[in-house]
């Protein structure tokens, strides 16, 4: 195929139909997926081109969706779940994190569980509540499962092409503010390894790493600080659960100073975990502890306050700064 | 006056009479299909004679119907206003106007409701200010008003999740001996949700005073109900120990009748009710929605032809003979109240950054106060406040 | 011969028989009150004459019999296991037989089980190993048999969240076009459970071929089921749009003949089928459990004088004449078995610690790489395996 | 009171009991919790003092529980909600997360949720499946929660008491295998405040911080090191959300290196938070990166593998002597 100009939106689509079209095994499922095609249009079209039997609407209950998916899936179906928004995952939180993760072990590996549960997540797209949040960290913490966000519509498309072909269940995170951002996306490339992180752009004084909605801001962040005649590194993590700890300690050994940027609550969140093995494994490296830039230890608030809430340019540069004066 | 500008305190029109029940059972007894209840038909003409019709007040009819074109006028402007961008979203409320109003009209003053997110006819009933919803919706708040003025909760976003505080409220009025009530107000869609199920369960093995208001308006978003359940819907009830009926929830005066009886029902601590109002969603599910992708213009004409405010109105002029004066002034008061809200929801002030950190927790936390400091620290370093 | 000594290969005895639910329905018909099924009363006699009994087969019953004595074999051993501390915990069935074994020879071999925690008897009718579920409860496994090879899953210990799981197999069955059947065992607690009502949502709006089977045995641990639901819970079904029969769930007769009605039933494509067995747990909740703080001597001997066990052996040597011979040879096999496994369970051997990391991925992860490394490198850093 | 020998689950016993005495909003509810008094006991008696409409059986369903409890919390009342074991948490994570935690803050401190949710939680007993779990960072991300877990008899007395009087919600996580330790409590003394931190016993060395199961272990450990000559103070952390970390950094500005010891997995656990804090806070007095101790990124293993995945005394001493080696 050659290189298309596809949204982040379109590029899922794209993945999704490539999926559907590859193996006739794949379902899609979730509220609202069919005749509407999802409330992002994310899948637009599956059930006009692959029909009801393969692309459901299903009954409004979240639990319900992941419990008749792990039915499916022991039946021999690699069902890709779509969670309609972050705020609405938590009814099915019980059947992801007490039997989704853990039927591969409980089973010696008889049992596999290739479900892929899609959710748009993050806030920046004036939202009312429950539509803007990052649990990420939530899923992280749970054994058996990996956790996954694309920043750009190329990393969309195969990153979730991989997540369905793998046969973990996988908590694909779409960075929906970025779900209209454009880009060429080359469908024949090979892509990196599914949880391997990328150095997005050299750097040699800091390194700035995020995941889904934060990437682009990290790269504003270091154009912008060319200007102060600083040169940031920017990491794209992709992965959550694995954290991809060999690219991230290996450019913290070049610019021995290291900013984590999401959106979820700075408390308890992936920033945490990445500041704490970091630093372990860079101890006699780092010139500063590792800073994190991230959302408050306060629900989401609503939208009118949002900016205040998510990182921005300013508050990466000021992080930044905060570690360079170390 | 009460808040929203409603002259009418909330609720004290219609004080429960012990034998309405009765009455409405021997209505229902006389009918050949006791099937969906039905006071008034789409064309407006009583199904019974005024005398054997339960409830049957011209005065009320006219409360209901005023009450029902205030919203629609409220929700016609609030639509609006989002489509010039003053608002983040609206859920049109168009087409339920006789199953929020009818059924709020049963309420007393002192029961407590539990709305979703698109019972801005019932939040006008309760006596909530109008502004207080726009306010949710234009994302200067999360919550909006303060409930215990009205007794009328705050929005649930979470599909179901409020059928469970409804139950849970009911069940402490009737440990504090109380006989006021509790009422939950969902959608079709909502009873796919264990957590309506889980308040079924509880609300049956405690006797709890709570009715449950389902409003089937035939959609879930683009899911029709059939997609949802296999219906009748309103049996669902019965399965879990208790009384479940339909009712056309586009006839306001059978509304009104059902629930004041389902009141009674809960109140005299026989357990929950459960009521199925039939109805229909006449705009899109929120304007960010698109209905024409997924339904017919067919089904929405032929519910257009059944809208709850005509057939109130056809009923009141032609049966009643309310004189004209009746319907311009109460037109009249709806532009009135629409200007209001165009007005007051442009200058609605900005919320303060601060308001972030405030009322996380009710007696602090150190995180917290750690990150709130910050922030002011943070904002204080640029200088002449350059980024406000 | 099967993986549990079991001569007879799983749910190969009974092939379906199109008209079964007619014959069923007919008896139904005749009976002065359609409410709990019953074909042999709790003194062994015939409720009908054995031409108007549905499935009535002396061979049949012997095999039931024959599996609810080998199975109560088996409770009776591991519990004794376990109060010798040989099991960290068992859930015992005793008194739950007829229910369980009856239902499970209506399945087909290609038809899934979905159990809960309790279902001994049902997994033993489908070839399981009475030493792997001896290895959940020993502590040996969170598993412990491929589901694959008896189509009978891991033991689900979240109460009520597998009968999605049967729901969403049973939908998948459906899609691949087979006429297969998954069935789900939960008890009369987990009908709280909001998994439970979705199951019954997403099966009836798929007409998934999936029969929900609920052992009522009266109690959820402590709790009596008057303060779990507002019965009659065979009705709970007809709320989501299916069918729902109460069986009596110590007449394996009658057990049996309703799973066949209903296992026909779903392979129709008409949608899922519940059946509620009345049934008792004799003995305690599992050995942690103290059943005499909660619930009366007198309660516990009437449904003694109900052992369904007694019911089916006072049936077979009356009214059908079979050999004592049977009934001796069935005992020895029993005994046979609990020696086996008493023998068995106590060599059984420890699990590998390492095995704390295997399977946790399909594909790795780089942390549990990372951690099992740095495990390994620390047992070896203890001198000769002096803490192995 | 004067003081008496109470076990760790006979001393909640005491605190619901007081609680239930002297302010008669406080309810009781659970699964079991009436009649049979708990599966660990802990309701023992209750129900028989305070009555049925007090002290309340719920039916098998904990977002039920969950849920109507927020209900009851709204017409006035303070339910003590008991969840039977750690892992049967999840079906009411939708209600915990998206409605308990946010209610303050979404209706502007109109309305509070004084509600403590009971868990026993963490593993050594020998249990099956999800019976043994330590789920605290899960919560400890949700801002509009607090989590705390007591360690000892008197801090289970005064926690949950002081819990019960928070008008904030409080998720109590009862370290279930220390349920039958004995201690003297002195029901008189006055307590520290919930969520302050306290030194267990002084030393010079490392800090080893714990909470719930582990302080016990960590005192274990600190006693043992003596023998090799190490001094060790022993933090009691008491509660994870909030983290009192002014009096972690005060004892690693003395001792300059930090253990953490948790049941919990270590990946995304709350020792990621402790040390990428403390790290920031104390980073010019840390000789040694925060090391963490604690359950590995697997299910909990069954029973005969337990005493693989729980920390233990020689994995405390092990990761000292890592600390100590730097
Ligand atoms: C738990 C949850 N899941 C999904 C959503 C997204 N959502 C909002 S409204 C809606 C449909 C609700 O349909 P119904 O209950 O019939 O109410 P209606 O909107 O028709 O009034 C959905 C799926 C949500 N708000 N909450
Ligand atoms: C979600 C969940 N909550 C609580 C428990 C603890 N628990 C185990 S069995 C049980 C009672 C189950 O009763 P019932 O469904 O009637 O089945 P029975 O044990 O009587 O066979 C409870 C509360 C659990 N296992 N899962
Ligand atoms: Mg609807
Ligand atoms: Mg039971």
């Amino acid at each position: 195929m050659p290189a298309e100009r596809l949204t982040l939106a379109r590029a899922l689509n794209e993945a999704l139909r490539t999926a559907l079209e590859e193996d006739s095994s794949v379902l899609v499922m979730g509220e609202d997926v069919g005749t509407l095609g999802g409330v992002f249009r994310v899948t637009d079209g599956l059930q006009k081109d692959f029909g009801q039997d393969r692309v459901m609407d299903s009954p409004l209950a979240e639990s319900g969706i992941v419990g008749t998916a792990i039915g499916l899936a022991l039946v021999g179906y690699r069902p890709v779940v779509e969670i309609q928004f972050d705020g609405f995952v938590f009814p099915a939180y019980d059947q992801i994190v007490t039997q989704l993760a853990k039927l591969h072990a409980r089973s010696h590996g008889t049992i596999r569980m290739p479900m892929v549960i899609r959710i748009p997540y993050g806030g920046g797209i004036g939202a009312v509540e429950h539509h803007s949040e990052s649990p990420e960290a939530l899923f992280a913490h749970v054994a058996g499962l990996k956790v996954v966000s694309p920043s750009n519509p190329t990393d969309a498309y195969w990153m979730l092409w991989q997540a369905i072909r793998s046969d973990d269940p996988v908590i694909f995170f779409e960075p929906k503010r970025r779900y209209w951002d454009t880009a060429e996306v080359d469908l024949s490339a090979r892509p990196d390894p599914l949880h391997q992180a990328r150095v997005v752009r050299p750097g040699t004084d800091l390194t700035l790493a995020g995941y889904g909605p934060t990437v682009q801001l990290c790269l504003e962040a270091a154009e912008a600080a060319v200007a102060e005649g600083k040169s940031l590194e920017v990491l794209d993590l992709r992965s959550v659960s694995p954290v991809d700890f060999d690219t991230v300690q290996r450019s913290v050994e070049r610019t021995h100073r290291l900013v984590v940027v999401h959106e979820a609550p700075v408390f308890f969140g992936a920033g945490a975990e990445i500041a704490a093995r970091v630093t372990t494994r860079c101890f006699y490296t780092l010139e500063a502890p590792v800073l994190r830039v991230g959302g408050y230890h306060a629900p989401y608030p609503a939208a009118r306050l949002e900016k205040e809430f998510l990182p921005d340019l300013d508050r990466v540069l000021d992080a930044v700064d905060h570690s360079l004066a170390y | 006056m009460t808040a929203n500008g409603n002259q009418r305190p909330p609720g004290t029109d219609e004080p429960a009479v012990p034998d309405f029940a009765d009455a409405l059972n021997a209505f229902m007894s006389h009918r050949e299909d006791p099937g969906m209840l039905q006071l008034l038909t789409p064309e407006g003409a009583l199904v019974a004679p005024p005398d054997r019709t339960p409830g049957y007040d011209p005065e009320l009819l006219r409360a209901l119907y005023r009450d029902m074109v205030m919203a629609r006028g409220f929700d016609t402007e609030a639509t609006a206003l989002q489509r010039q961008g003053e608002l983040g979203l609206w859920p049109p409320l168009a087409g339920q106007e006789a199953a929020q109003v009818g059924s709020a009209h049963a309420l007393r003053a002192d029961d407590y409701v539990f709305p979703s997110y698109r019972e801005h006819a019932v939040a006008w009933c309760r006596g909530v200010n109008p502004l207080d919803i726009i306010k949710l919706y234009r994302g200067v708040t999360n919550g909006g008003w303060d409930p215990r003025e009205t007794n009328f909760h705050l929005y649930t976003l979470v599909v179901g999740s409020h059928a469970l505080h409804a139950t849970g409220y009911a069940m402490g009025l009737a440990k504090k001996g109380s006989d006021a009530a509790a009422i939950a107000y969902f959608g079709d869609g909502a009873t796919s949700e264990g957590d309506v199920a889980e308040a079924f369960t509880f609300a049956a093995v405690h006797s709890a005073p709570v009715v449950f208001f389902c409003q089937n308006n035939q959609w879930a978003i683009s899911e029709p109900v059939e997609r949802q359940l296999r219906g009748p819907l309103y049996r669902r009830a019965d399965g879990f120990g208790f009384p479940g009926v339909q009712v056309d929830g586009n006839d306001a005066l059978a509304v009104h009748a059902v629930t004041r009886a389902a009141l009674e029902h809960v109140r005299a601590g026989n357990g929950p009710f459960f009521i199925e109002a039939s109805t229909y969603r006449m705009g899109a599910h929120t304007t960010s929605d698109d209905p024409t992708r997924y339904r017919r213009p067919a089904e929405v004409e032929h519910w257009r032809a059944r809208d709850p405010i005509v057939r109130l109105r056809t009923h009141l002029s032609h049966a009643d003979d309310t004189a004209p004066v009746f319907f311009e002034e109460v037109e009249e008061e709806a532009r009135k109240l629409a200007h209001r809200i165009r007005h007051d929801t442009r200058i609605l002030p900005h919320p303060h950054r601060l308001a972030v950190f405030d009322h996380v927790y009710a007696e602090g936390h150190a995180v917290v106060d750690e990150e709130r400091e910050q922030f002011e620290e943070y904002h204080r370093s640029f200088a002449d406040g350059e980024t406000e």
